[in-house]
């Protein structure tokens, strides 16, 4: 495990190795080394984000596009504090959408792989049948969905989980069916009852899998809230963010649209790292993913 | 010496053939009767193993390497289905036995659970058998101490060199008072002081707890002889078992047997007959 | 949603017995054709003037959306009321929706294909060469096919957005003439557009209709909201600006501009035609006979709906 | 890994485990037990089936529901019959498109994940954007592709590219840095290059992972495709099931609708077979996921 | 005997003092000084640890369970870093080592490619070498057949006993001729059999290379004293190398060294030093 961390400071930056290997840096105060680390981990990216938005910006000023076709940053940014109070009413409503939708699909996807891992049969016979619902493209269902949920956050959550429940499940079914053979024979000659195989070794040894579902299903989750509200109709801020942008791309008001899109990334990048932060805490200690 | 071979196998097959081959002896713990196995690749590992283990017996298994010991061991608690003959495990089928919670193992490899701690790791038995957790607790300090390694209750299963990881897989089945404990070479990644203090805790364990037989695999002839009331000796290709020796020393053992000449002339017996 | 539907029930048998009374209110759910606009100005006037109350109703508006239904949901039962284009109400019945038709908001189509001010467009055929955004399936391109030659028109979905048309000065769009032309100019194109109505085909737009079965249970609460559709239309003519503040909040996501725009752009739709003489809703059935063949002419729908059965003008005071 | 296959027999199924404890039944025609075997696999599919589409038609007829508003079973067969070659040619567009973005994206992610694997700075500065790019609402980007590539087949595969990277991309990465450190040890000191150690060791070790991924994906590259021709299709006949349930939902058609739809699983369920098909291949010797 | 036991750790430290502690011997394949290694969570598992190890020599390791005989190896391949001290392999750091393509060794545990059967899993050396697949197989079967598992070059190792994955992992680090072989108890899991044929092999192996250097923990002191020419002695808590035995016998050395009173005079030794 320790290797890794040296190959992370010594190989991959290809700095010089200068902490180990001369005695006289070590005594260097602790608090520049610390400063020193948290500038280069946080510079890539400080880097990349000018960059990345110098060159849209330049390229378009450029090539004298029109902002209505493709906005340049800082039309975006004119467009975001215009709307501003809008743009936060339906940054709100999709993230409620989003999140509840996200928190049932973990919720279910969790369950319903514990049983249908609890024995291939239920596996073979009910997992088609999810992969089906899965793949029944969500415009054919939203109509009957709003007829019998009505429009409104109901039905968006209901899309949003449509679209998140599938990749939890398949990666926690996947984990579950990955566990070690030793140690399912050891949680079995100990005469462990499925459910303490399942909640003290599987679901423990998935969890890696667990949460590379919910990496996934975490973004889906917003680009179901905004398919649902797009399709589903609610007027004004409970439309969120799906209604702004069809509103803004009816109205050819592309900066805002972006305005809209980028929150909504912005959004989802948010609950991506929340749960990055979780997965770490969760592994740290033992899996090789998560390790330091 | 010699004389203490027995040719238990011939007569164990004579008993079965006698008394018809479905009928139990209700004494015996652990009975193999013409036991095959031949795993889904062809690898023959075992055949007609015959094998009458009573209750209170520390039996060693010795011999080469892949001649079918773990695969013994695998069928008598279940982890893998004989292909042939018969095989009960405390008066029932291999599968069932576990479930009577009398079983206690040692497996091959550690098996610890990476996310757990120690302490965590040895209770995991008593865990699963709902026992509270400060007793369990309690258990679990007492054997980690039994193994040496009190100190390391919080440690992670990652921070731990490798005999230090075998013996925590121990002390996890020495945690419950089976009546069957299977040990598959716990002692061989230890050093000889550390393996000669487990062998005297083990065997103190055993004598005080009347009721408990012990299967122990190891490729040290001493420690088999040391350990044990009888050797099982096997042949590899296809795995026999070629001989049951039974030393014939009273417990409890100590440093004066193993310098006594009996030892070695068991020793000597061993060896030759594994030479075979 | 079928809840709604039992509330409303109940909430009606209440009302039929104490309708004399008039202090018992009706709840039922009026739902859009699209998100609130000025097309859907008179209900919303009715809303927040009261008239509705004032008939013993409480509606509760829901807006529509792309992938919202209205024909679905009336004749689900899920909503009472609902708002939906003519030809879309043909084709629900044809499906074997019972719909009956009680007032058309717009006394014509508004739809128009939208072009870059400038290009040679004067009629249906000149669009051969371009590209064509149309939405999937909508009937009127259907009647234009079959009545222009328009094999050379490069068809593509139109799924709501006008970046691709704005970018492209040769390519149609479809549009309302109340709306997109607007967003356009505002954004510096100049744009023309052709009604589609000139080639003949011309429904009824934001026609209001129920199921026939409640219509037939709930007579009273027809005509008290068919009164308050007349008496909020006659409201949005005096004051549109008032009305328009109240769709803006309903969804902020439109501007008052484009509001008065539309309303503008839509007055001779909704006031004048056969509205001057009948009255705001006017409906009459050689319009309708008319929709019909055109739309059983290309096989939209099949044959055997009588115009007279699905439409009834006796809750329009004009009519 | 023996006794897997046990406790499918005989814990799972509760049934006794004849073929091992009785040496007569080990007597018994190979033949037989394969045909019994076969037929208990497919048994409980076969009856899920009868049952959900059984109860479907049974509720709808009893609730006498229009079809318009959600069809039976039965409606949907005589639409699809009714429909018959518009459909398989619809089905045929949307399967180009689904599996030619398909498989883009495979090769797309597990080659970026590749590179991202190759050191934490990159992974660390690259990573977010790509989350965002993920997670920028497609609806706002479609205007923009469509500019760029024109309506069509080109711009569908882009949508379906952009829906079905990402699992691949997180799964895979995820597996890569799953690594067992014994391994990559082994590998360093025996001076594997970077090349070496991805290709021959984490790839892979990363497989139950990518597996997992695929499977995610190749379902959403259906939905991608079905979305893109709703948004960027070309009109009229030559379009794929996104238009054919656009026409069926303008023109109420909803049993035709529910056809389409229905297709549109089933094709990604079969691709989803195939997926898992490859995955049972070259998994089943080693990884526990797929051992029989 | 005790005569023999050279204080080796003093005499060095003060060479080091007198040259300098950045001079390097270029004679001396590995050298410790004052080498110490502290892990993340505190354990001190290592402290001031001096050792030369010269070319052609065979130094085996003992010490108690946990006493940090694998850390010293993991420092020497440079999978860990040393916290304080210098340490040079081949001449260079130890993380530089790897690179001459000159080491091979034996994990702890046996650690195979799960998805490669046997013959693909003791060629990987020479894969990630590039040597062609032709000479790459012939290779591997020959190392497969030194031990004993010619048989199984297609098996893959979850089909294989925990004695044979072992073997598989000596064969793999046996196929190439490296200057430096390090082996962290390779034959602990083996029966005495394969055991000493397996040690006969070994020995003539790296009597044949000239230049080969062998590193070899193992907690057999028998073994230990066979094998070796230097016989390193660790007490643990914290770790540290409390004596250097030098095994003053010549090689070849075969079955008369193991009954030779010289040997048993050894092997005390050895075990008296790890008893203190
Ligand atoms: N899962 C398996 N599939 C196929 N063959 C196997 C399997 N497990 C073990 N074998 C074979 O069975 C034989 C006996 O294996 P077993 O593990 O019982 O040996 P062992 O006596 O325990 O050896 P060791 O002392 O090396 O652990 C070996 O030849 C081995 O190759
Ligand atoms: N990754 C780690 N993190 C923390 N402590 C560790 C780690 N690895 C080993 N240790 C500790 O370092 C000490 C020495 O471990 P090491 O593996 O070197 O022992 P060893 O001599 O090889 O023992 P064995 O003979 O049991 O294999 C032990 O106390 C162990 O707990
Ligand atoms: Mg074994
Ligand atoms: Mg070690």
């Amino acid at each position: 495990m320790e290797r890794k961390q040296e190959e992370r400071v010594g190989e991959s930056l290809t700095l010089p190795n200068l902490s180990q290997s001369k005695p006289a840096v070590n005594q260097r105060s602790k608090m520049t080394e610390f400063v020193r680390r948290k500038a280069l981990q946080i510079l890539p990216s400080v880097t990349l984000f000018v960059v990345f938005f110098g060159a849209w910006e330049l390229i378009l000023r450029l090539a004298d596009i029109a902002p209505f076709i493709f906005p340049k940053p800082s039309d975006i940014v004119v467009a975001a504090q215009g709307n501003w109070v809008n743009l936060l009413g339906a940054a709100q409503a999709t993230t409620t959408g989003a999140l509840a939708g996200f928190a049932i699909s973990t919720v279910l996807a969790i369950s319903m792989a514990i049983i249908l891992s609890l024995s291939k049969w239920i596996e073979k016979s009910v997992y088609p049948y999810i992969v089906i619902l899965q793949t029944i493209p969500i415009v054919a269902v939203i109509p009957i969905i709003v007829i019998w949920f009505g429009a409104g956050i109901q039905s968006i959550i209901i899309v949003v989980f449509l679209i998140s429940f599938f990749p939890i499940l398949t990666n926690t079914l996947i984990g579950l069916n990955s566990t070690d053979q030793n140690m399912k024979n050891l949680f079995y000659l100990y005469n462990a009852s499925r459910f303490q195989t399942i909640f003290k070794l599987r679901i423990p040894a998935a969890l890696p899998y667990i949460v590379a579902g919910l990496k996934i299903s975490c973004t889906l989750a917003f680009i179901g809230a905004i398919v649902g509200e797009y399709m589903a109709g609610i007027g004004g801020a409970e439309g969120g963010l799906g209604q702004a942008i069809t509103v803004a791309a009816t109205r050819l008001e592309t900066p805002y649209l972006f305005a809209c899109g980028l929150t909504a990334s912005l959004l989802s990048v948010t609950v991506y790292q929340i749960v990055t932060k979780l997965s770490e805490r969760m592994l740290s200690s033992w899996h090789e993913s998560e390790m330091k | 010496m010699e004389r203490q071979i027995m040719t238990r196998i011939s007569s164990q097959a004579e008993a079965a053939a006698a008394t018809g081959i479905d009928r139990h002896h209700p004494q015996n713990l652990v009975e193999l009767k013409n036991i095959d196995k031949v795993y889904p690749n062809g690898t023959v590992a075992v055949e007609r193993a015959n094998l009458d283990i009573a209750e209170n017996e520390f039996f060693c298994f010795v011999g080469p390497s892949g001649c079918g010991k773990s695969t013994i061991f695998n069928m008598i608690t279940g982890l893998t289905e004989h292909t042939g003959g018969e095989l009960s495990v405390l008066g029932t089928e291999s599968k069932e036995a576990r479930k009577e919670n009398e079983i206690a193992f040692v497996f091959q490899e550690p098996t610890l659970l990476p996310w757990n701690n120690l302490l965590e790791n040895v209770s995991l038995p008593l865990k699963l058998r709902k026992v509270p957790k400060k007793q369990r607790h309690e258990e679990g300090e007492r054997v980690l101490e039994l193994v040496g390694l009190k100190d390391y209750t919080k440690s992670l299963p990652s921070q731990l060199s490798g005999g230090m990881k075998m013996r925590v897989s121990i002390a996890r089945a020495l945690i419950s008072r089976p009546k069957l404990l299977l040990m598959d070479e716990p002692f061989g990644a230890l050093d000889e002081f550390t393996r000669q203090s487990l062998q005297d805790e083990l065997l103190r364990i055993w004598s005080q707890d009347q009721r408990m037989t012990v299967l122990f695999i190891t490729h040290n002839v001493f420690e088999a002889v040391y350990l044990s009331s009888q050797v099982v000796v096997m042949t590899p290709s296809p795995g026999r078992i070629s001989d049951v020796i039974q030393i014939d020393e009273p417990f409890p053992r100590g440093e004066n047997f193993r310098v006594a000449p009996s030892f070695s002339q068991y020793v000597q017996s061993v060896t030759s007959s594994l030479e075979h | 949603g079928e809840e709604g539907a039992d509330d409303a029930t109940g909430a009606e048998e209440e009302g039929s017995d104490t309708e004399d009374g008039g202090e018992e209110i009706e709840e039922v759910d009026l739902v859009l054709n699209w998100f609130p606009k000025s097309q859907q100005g008179g209900f919303f006037a009715a809303q927040s003037q009261g008239y509705f109350e004032e008939n013993g109703l409480g509606v509760n508006i829901e807006p529509g959306g792309p992938e919202v239904s209205s024909v679905q949901m009336v004749s689900s039962g899920s909503t009472e009321f609902g708002l939906a284009h003519a030809d879309q109400i043909l084709i629900a019945i044809d499906q074997g929706a019972d719909l009956v038709a009680l007032s058309a908001s717009l006394q014509n189509s508004p739809q128009a294909m939208m072009f870059h001010e400038g290009e040679d467009i004067e009629d249906f055929e000149d669009m051969n060469g371009r590209t064509a955004y149309v939405e999937s399936g909508i009937p009127y391109w259907d009647y234009l096919n079959e009545h222009y030659d328009l094999s050379g028109v490069d068809e593509q979905s139109y799924s709501g957005e006008h970046a691709t048309f704005a970018n492209d000065t040769e390519s149609v769009s479809q549009s309302f003439v109340t709306s997109e032309p607007y967003f356009m100019e505002r954004e510096g194109i100049d744009t023309e557009t052709l009604l589609v109505s000139e080639s003949g085909f011309d429904p009824y737009n934001v026609v209001l209709f129920v199921e026939r079965e409640y219509l037939d249970e709930n007579e009273e609460a027809v005509a008290g909201f068919m009164e308050a559709f007349e008496d909020g239309w006659d409201y949005y003519a005096e004051e549109p600006e008032e009305v328009n503040e109240v769709i803006h909040e309903a969804d902020e996501n439109i501007a008052l501009d484009e509001l008065e725009f539309e309303t503008e752009t839509q007055e001779e739709f909704v006031y004048e035609g056969d509205a001057a003489e009948h009255g705001v809703g006017h409906m009459d059935v050689e319009r309708w006979s008319e929709l019909i063949e055109q739309l059983e002419k290309i096989d939209v729908i099949g044959e055997g709906i009588e115009a007279e059965e699905i439409f009834t003008t006796d809750y329009l005071s004009g009519s």
